[in-house]
């Protein structure tokens, strides 16, 4: 490894940002080990992980949120600032973070310049001035944003770049973008795209995350992989192909991933279980125009599109948690009341959340109590008073057939793991017993083990003859489908009947390039 | 895996029974302060000085499990008594004059509690007012009403079954104790074996997963704030026929011992967090201290300093123990 | 009944005290001269014990905790100033069934028997001062009344008192009653402001306590409104208390009147009767005392209802001079 | 871009000002219930009136929009006067006797105040106390020993100097009006172009993203705690100018009207939302009401009932349009 002497004045660093050795750990969870990676001026460097790798904790590191528990940060050539120090990291580097770093109360314009005063005198603001340039940065980008406009009033995607403008107008060396991409759209992609080319011949350094591998081969000149905290692949991303990337996210040889998804064929269905009509809602997640979809017992239809597309809203939609606007949604054959979650679940419906930790588990309440949520009043007697038994016994059953790793079962969920997490939201669903399954991602976040236990049981709750509506953005869930059905925009655009389906024609379908039937 | 985890039993106790060691200490304190404070008669007499504010202490403990708010539970402990007193007292000691029987000024009592409950819960739960601000409003306009109703005047000379609670013992022991063990017990049983008392918790510590499951999260809690105000009315006719009359300032101040004695006995005011049996080591700690500043020679200017003060270190203790991020 | 308690040995009788604070200058000075007299009279006083509001929300409900204390504590008499006429009742049961005789001060109660009422007949207060205000006034017209807390009986009473007076003998005049929650100064003073600028006629001002006074004053100066005692025009002011303090504002002609409440006679015949009251001396109803009162029936409890005078710098109708000896600012 | 300017302008004032048309109603009942309303003279009494209460409502909008919360603001109020009082009044009229400069006493005003707020501050923030429960136990402590330092007395007599603020006019306006005035004006241009002020936006509406983007956010909240007590203790020492003298009772139950007056003039309790100059509004309806109440023929022990009601739908009206998701 490089290193320059601090005496030498470095003319010009071969690196923006170095860490070195660095590790970090929260409790027990090793977040980082021993990680060294640099980031030259001029590069694009691509970093890639399943969930919890630990690259956002490395930005944390790079960005001064964290200080390493060992190890050592250096920027622009120069030994890291102290973590008080704020303006002096702001001032080397700038960051998109994964969380939403946006204001809600404040405009536009002081989100683009939070903390950075377009310069009247000393601290004074000179909002005119302020305002111009932020329409200015928005014009430059070709967003009709308000820049006067309350942030809280944006969507989803709109906060994105606000939240990309802030980073790039900020004019460090050193950029990085922690899943930028992740809620936006294709042109505002390669707007994005279009920035970060320049910025690189300018000299910037770009330390890119991304789960888009696609992106990463558009873009960046080397990549480097995290697995568990630790980093097991660092080179030019044309020396690496996707397969051998892939291979080392997962540790293991890579999985079936062949250029088609094999699919469940089922010959017999049962009646049909749930059918949405004329379907239509606004939402800031994504609103859904006219959406007609049935799912019959036995039958698993995917529902794919990209994020903002609708497929989560119509899955919220069917479960009552959005009234929407119009249209009606029939659980076999007779329409539920819409807009009550509970009247919803009561007809024999099982819901998998989208956020966890939004809505899937009470964080203090055990493991226990967790899984029961849902059948509450079938584990009380008549007169509302819990069996402990039931509801061990439920529980006890629901984690041996999920393999929930926990101490006990009335260990509190929020100190499991993301994973565990995520399958005690199933668990929750699946305890209900329901004969139409509602999941939205449900194997996010968990490792390849515990994703096959899961997928196994949503498939094994499907050949029992319940009916499963399974949204996912992830093509390795969609092998439990025995149909797909594709969202755009809030439309359905294409059906796929029968597996196994063409990788390269269901993404084109998701993107909305092409409508293949 | 272990059904039950022994550590997480006894770390739980242990968590809600903080305040276990600081009563013993008050106690030990009690006894060298004064040798009548181990007496029964005193031990009872700091027994019933809790009682009422007890009441008032399971219902705001129950609003706070779901993540909410009560202030005026205060006024509706004095409102609620003023009005049932005022139906069935004669004109001469402040009644109206209509002298009904005493068990409909018992119902109108709880048709009081009932009323205001359903009102701030309505507004709370369904039209989404800030529990803070609008239950303070409603406080203050609660008490105003107590306060104008009888310009300022006493009820008394109140019949016995309307003050039965406040004022009648069994086997030596006032009702109103009895009364309120009986509140925690049961408040305690159902919180922990009743479906609803399991999903307040489900509710407290994340709504939208509670509402995720299914559970009528509004339901729950529009009627968690008429218990609640049903329980700060029963409170403030315990009080009311402690001192057989309704004065036109009763209630007023309650709130702040009943959100201290709750805080302390590790109910979070995050909701989804504590016990009621931690919120009633709060209550005795509070009227322990009472009593034994009432037996000790403290000036008696100075009691609500040492109050103030006392309830500080409560606090600080129970973060240091960990019970609360207080 | 049973011959009084003479149970204790010792010869210093025990007394137990309970207070409030509903109106704190007042009781500040009471405290004073009871701690005064304990050694004068030759008795020890255990307490005083004070309603802690903040921890009950009642202050009736913990005056009877104190009391249960108190007796437990082997007192032989108690004074009490209850927090309610009436709330007080069970405390003076449960004293009554432990023969532990009561003297009330300040407050006659509405249920229960007590040994002697110690108080002046705040009704008095407030017919005198509006009768001085009405009787001293330039012209007929309205007097602003600053009232107190009224949820205590004692305000009540002051406003009672100048309504009735006002009503029956000045037709000419009116009152126009502010209330003040708590014994609240800042809202006294604006009460009063507000009276300066809304009443046209404004002959003159009765404030329940001593405390707003200098801020009304201060009101009145601001507004130009302000003259000396006697002056034409002279908007009257009338408080109440006769606190050292007031006395000097009726010396300096700026306070027109008081009424001399008596703190050190309420501490020294508090003293008095329950010492009275363990050696198990009887009164009886129209006696007349050694210092200028009779004792009076009050709710079928004997009241000794001591003098309440108006006090005044010239000292006519009625009224005492402030100069007098006989009031407590002057033996201070 | 002027358009949409323009029309920033307009709804932002629009949501800030929801109350001036209930005060412009307000001011025409005010002027039918009683002629006297209008005059200048009552319209300075108005003002002079809500002056002390603003000062506090600027200290609480402060710490509310930063996302946080003081209640024992009251309790500076009142016991940073006392104490100055105390330190220069004659011992005749309950001071110590020390007879101070003043210019000292005022001294000791401000560190009372310096002193609370940095306690709350480094309490609530570093030890991470939960704001309701601590400053309500440090309201409770502060009240306290305002009552127990002077076993209840007040504290009269005082020197010009240290009731200037309350007593003196200027231009026939009160200082109190000026100042408060002044109060409201520098923290609205302040929070509008200060760099700290905008980071106080920033910090009570997201708190992560303030610290991501390098504003210092702890020392930014302790020293809108240590303002905040500071500007309570100069609103103490008017009120106790206006009045001369300083009560045992200055400041008692005043948080109430503070939190209403910021609150329904539309500053968010959850933080980062609101002006002062919608507090000031929130002032002068609250000012108004009781001088409109005291200048009616409204039974005096009414008053209160109808103030918790006006505060309701005042609170209600702001929901409607709006202002507050209160
Ligand atoms: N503040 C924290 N406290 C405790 N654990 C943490 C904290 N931050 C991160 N972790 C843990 O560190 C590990 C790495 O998390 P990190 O956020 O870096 O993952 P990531 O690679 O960014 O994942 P993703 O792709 O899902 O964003 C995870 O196990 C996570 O739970
Ligand atoms: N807040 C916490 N309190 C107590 N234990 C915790 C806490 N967070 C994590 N753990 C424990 O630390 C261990 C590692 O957790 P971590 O979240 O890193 O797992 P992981 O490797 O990311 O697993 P997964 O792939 O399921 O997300 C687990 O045993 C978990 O129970
Ligand atoms: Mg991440
Ligand atoms: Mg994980």
């Amino acid at each position: 490894m490089q290193r320059f002497s601090s005496t030498g004045p470095a003319t010009s660093p071969a690196t923006v940002g170095e860490a070195e050795n660095v590790s970090k750990s929260f409790g027990e969870t090793h977040a980082l080990v021993d990680v060294s990676l640099t980031v030259q001026p001029g590069e694009c460097h691509a970093l890639v992980g399943r969930n919890g790798a630990g690259k956002s904790t490395l930005v944390t590191l790079f960005t001064g949120l964290n200080r390493p528990d060992r190890g050592a940060i250096r920027l622009a050539g120069e030994a890291a600032p102290s973590l008080a120090d704020r303006g002096a990291w702001l001032a080397r580097v700038a960051c998109v973070y994964q969380r939403s770093m946006v204001v809600p109360p404040l405009t536009v314009a002081e989100n683009v310049f939070l903390n950075r005063p377009v310069q009247g005198e000393g601290a004074v603001i000179n909002w005119r001035r302020m305002r111009a340039e932020a329409h200015e940065l928005m014009l430059e980008w070709g967003f009709d944003i308000d820049v006067d406009q309350e942030a809280a009033t944006l969507t989803v995607e709109q906060r994105q770049i606000v939240e990309i403008a802030r980073a790039l107008s900020i004019g460090a060396r050193f950029l990085i973008l922690d899943e930028p991409t992740a809620a936006l759209e294709k042109a505002a992609v390669d707007r994005l795209f279009e920035r970060v080319r320049r910025l690189r011949e300018g000299g910037v350094g770009v330390l890119y995350i991304s789960h888009h591998l696609e992106e990463i081969y558009e873009i960046c000149q080397r990549v480097s992989v995290l697995r568990d905290g630790e980093l097991v692949l660092s080179g030019r991303v044309g020396d690496i192909s996707q397969a051998k990337l892939v291979a080392a996210m997962v540790g293991s040889a890579p999985p079936r991933r062949a250029t088609e998804i094999e699919a469940v064929r089922v010959d017999s269905l049962g009646g049909t279980k749930l059918e949405v009509k004329q379907l239509t809602v606004a939402s800031r997640g994504g609103s859904v125009i006219d959406v007609d979809l049935s799912v019959r017992a036995g039958e698993c239809v995917g529902l794919v599109g990209l994020r903002g597309s609708g497929t989560a809203t119509v899955a919220d939609a069917v479960v009552g948690l959005i009234k929407p606007r119009r249209g009606s949604i029939a659980i076999d054959g007779s329409p539920v009341p819409v807009g009550s979650v509970h009247a919803t679940l009561r007809r024999g419906v099982g819901y998998v959340p989208q956020d966890r930790h939004a809505r899937g588990f009470s964080p203090q309440l055990g493991v226990d109590e967790n899984l029961t949520h849902a059948v509450l009043d079938r584990i009380a007697d008549r007169f509302g008073f819990v069996s402990a038994r039931r509801r061990t016994r439920i529980a006890q059953e629901e984690a041996q057939v999920l393999q929930i790793v926990a101490r006990s079962l009335d260990q509190p969920v929020s100190s499991l793991s993301g994973g565990n997490q995520q399958k005690v939201v199933v668990g929750r669903a699946l305890a209900s017993k329901p004969s139409v399954l509602v999941a939205v991602n449900p194997t996010v976040g968990v490792d390849v083990a515990s994703k096959e236990a899961l997928l196994d049981a949503l498939g094994r709750a499907r050949d029992e003859g319940v009916a499963v509506l399974l949204v996912s953005d992830d093509f390795e869930d969609l092998r439990v489908c025995t149909r797909l059905v594709v969202m755009v925009r809030g439309r359905v655009t294409a059906q796929f009947d029968r597996g196994p389906w063409d990788r390269q024609k269901l993404i084109s379908a998701v993107e909305g390039l092409e409508v293949a039937v | 895996m272990a059904r039950r985890d022994f550590r997480f039993v006894v770390l739980n106790w242990f968590r809600e029974l903080t305040l276990v060691p600081v009563i013993v200490v008050m106690m030990f304190a009690g006894s060298l302060v004064n040798p009548v404070f181990f007496t029964t008669s005193n031990l009872i007499n700091v027994a019933e000085g809790g009682a009422a504010l007890g009441m008032v202490v399971v219902a705001e403990s129950l609003i706070l499990l779901t993540g909410k708010f009560d202030i005026s539970l205060q006024g509706t402990f004095g409102l609620a008594p003023l009005l049932g007193a005022w139906l069935i007292a004669p004109k001469a000691s402040q009644g109206l004059g209509t002298e009904w029987n005493p068990w409909l000024g018992l119902l109108v009592v709880l048709l009081v509690g009932l009323a205001v409950g359903t009102f701030n819960g309505l507004l709370v739960i369904k039209a989404n007012f800030n529990a803070f601000i609008f239950t303070l409003a409603m406080s203050i306009l609660l008490t105003g009403l107590q306060l104008g109703w009888l310009g300022g005047q006493t009820v008394y000379n109140l019949p016995e079954a309307y003050i039965y609670l406040g004022a009648e013992s069994w086997f030596g022991v006032p009702v109103a104790i009895w009364l309120t063990i009986a509140a925690f017990a049961a408040a305690a049983l159902f919180l922990r074996y009743h479906r609803i008392g399991r999903a307040m918790y489900a509710i407290g510590g994340n709504l939208e997963a509670a509402r995720a499951a299914g559970i009528q999260v509004d339901r729950i809690r529009i009627g968690v704030f008429i218990v609640a105000s049903l329980l700060a009315a029963i409170g403030g006719l315990m009080q009311a026929g402690r001192v057989t009359a309704v004065t036109a300032g009763q209630g007023s101040n309650l709130i702040f011992g009943v959100f201290a004695a709750a805080v302390i006995g590790g109910i979070s005011l995050e909701g989804g967090r504590g016990r009621v049996v931690g919120a009633l080591t709060g209550v005795i700690l509070l009227a322990l201290v009472t009593n034994i500043l009432t037996l000790s020679d403290v000036s008696s200017t100075w009691i609500d300093a040492v109050d103030g003060a006392i309830i500080l270190i409560a606090l600080g203790l129970a973060k240091l123990i960990g019970t609360e991020r207080a | 009944g049973g011959s009084p308690s003479t149970g204790n040995t010792s010869s210093t009788p025990t007394i137990g005290v309970v207070l409030t604070y509903n109106l704190p200058g007042f009781w500040g000075n009471y405290l004073k001269y009871e701690s005064q007299y304990e050694s004068q009279l030759g008795v020890k006083l255990v307490g005083p014990k004070v309603a802690n509001v903040e921890a009950n929300g009642n202050e009736a409900a913990q005056q009877i905790i104190d009391v249960k204390a108190l007796i437990a504590q082997g007192v032989q008499a108690l004074i009490i100033n209850p927090a309610d006429s009436a709330a007080i009742g069970p405390a003076l049961d449960y004293a009554k069934s432990k023969n532990i005789p009561v003297v009330t001060v300040d407050v006659a109660p509405s249920q229960g028997s007590v040994y002697m009422i110690v108080r002046a007949d705040n009704t008095a207060y407030g017919s005198k001062s509006c009768d001085y205000i009405a009787s001293h006034a330039s012209g007929p017209g309205t007097i602003a009344m600053v009232e107190g807390d009224l949820t205590s009986l004692n305000a009540r009473d002051r406003a009672s008192g100048c309504t009735s007076m006002i009503s029956s003998k000045y037709p000419n005049f009116k009152v126009k009653s502010y209330e003040t929650k708590d014994w609240g100064t800042d809202p006294a003073v604006q009460n009063a402001t507000t009276a300066l600028t809304a009443i046209s006629d404004l002959r003159g001002i009765y404030v329940h306590w001593s405390v707003p006074e200098d801020g009304i004053i201060a009101a009145e100066k601001q507004k130009s409104k302000y003259s000396d005692v006697g002056a034409s025009n002279h908007i009257i002011l009338v408080g109440n208390d006769g606190s050292p303090h007031e006395c000097d504002l009726i010396r300096s002609k700026t306070l027109d009147a008081t009424i001399d409440q008596p703190a050190d006679k309420y501490a020294y015949y508090a003293i008095f009767y329950a010492k009275e009251a363990i050696k198990g001396t009887k009164y009886s109803e129209g006696q007349k005392t050694d210092h200028n009162s009779t004792i009076v029936n009050v709710q079928g409890n004997q009241e000794d209802a001591l003098a309440a005078p108006l006090v005044t710098l010239a000292g006519d109708n009625g009224s005492t001079q402030v100069t007098s000896t006989d009031l407590w600012c002057n033996n201070h």
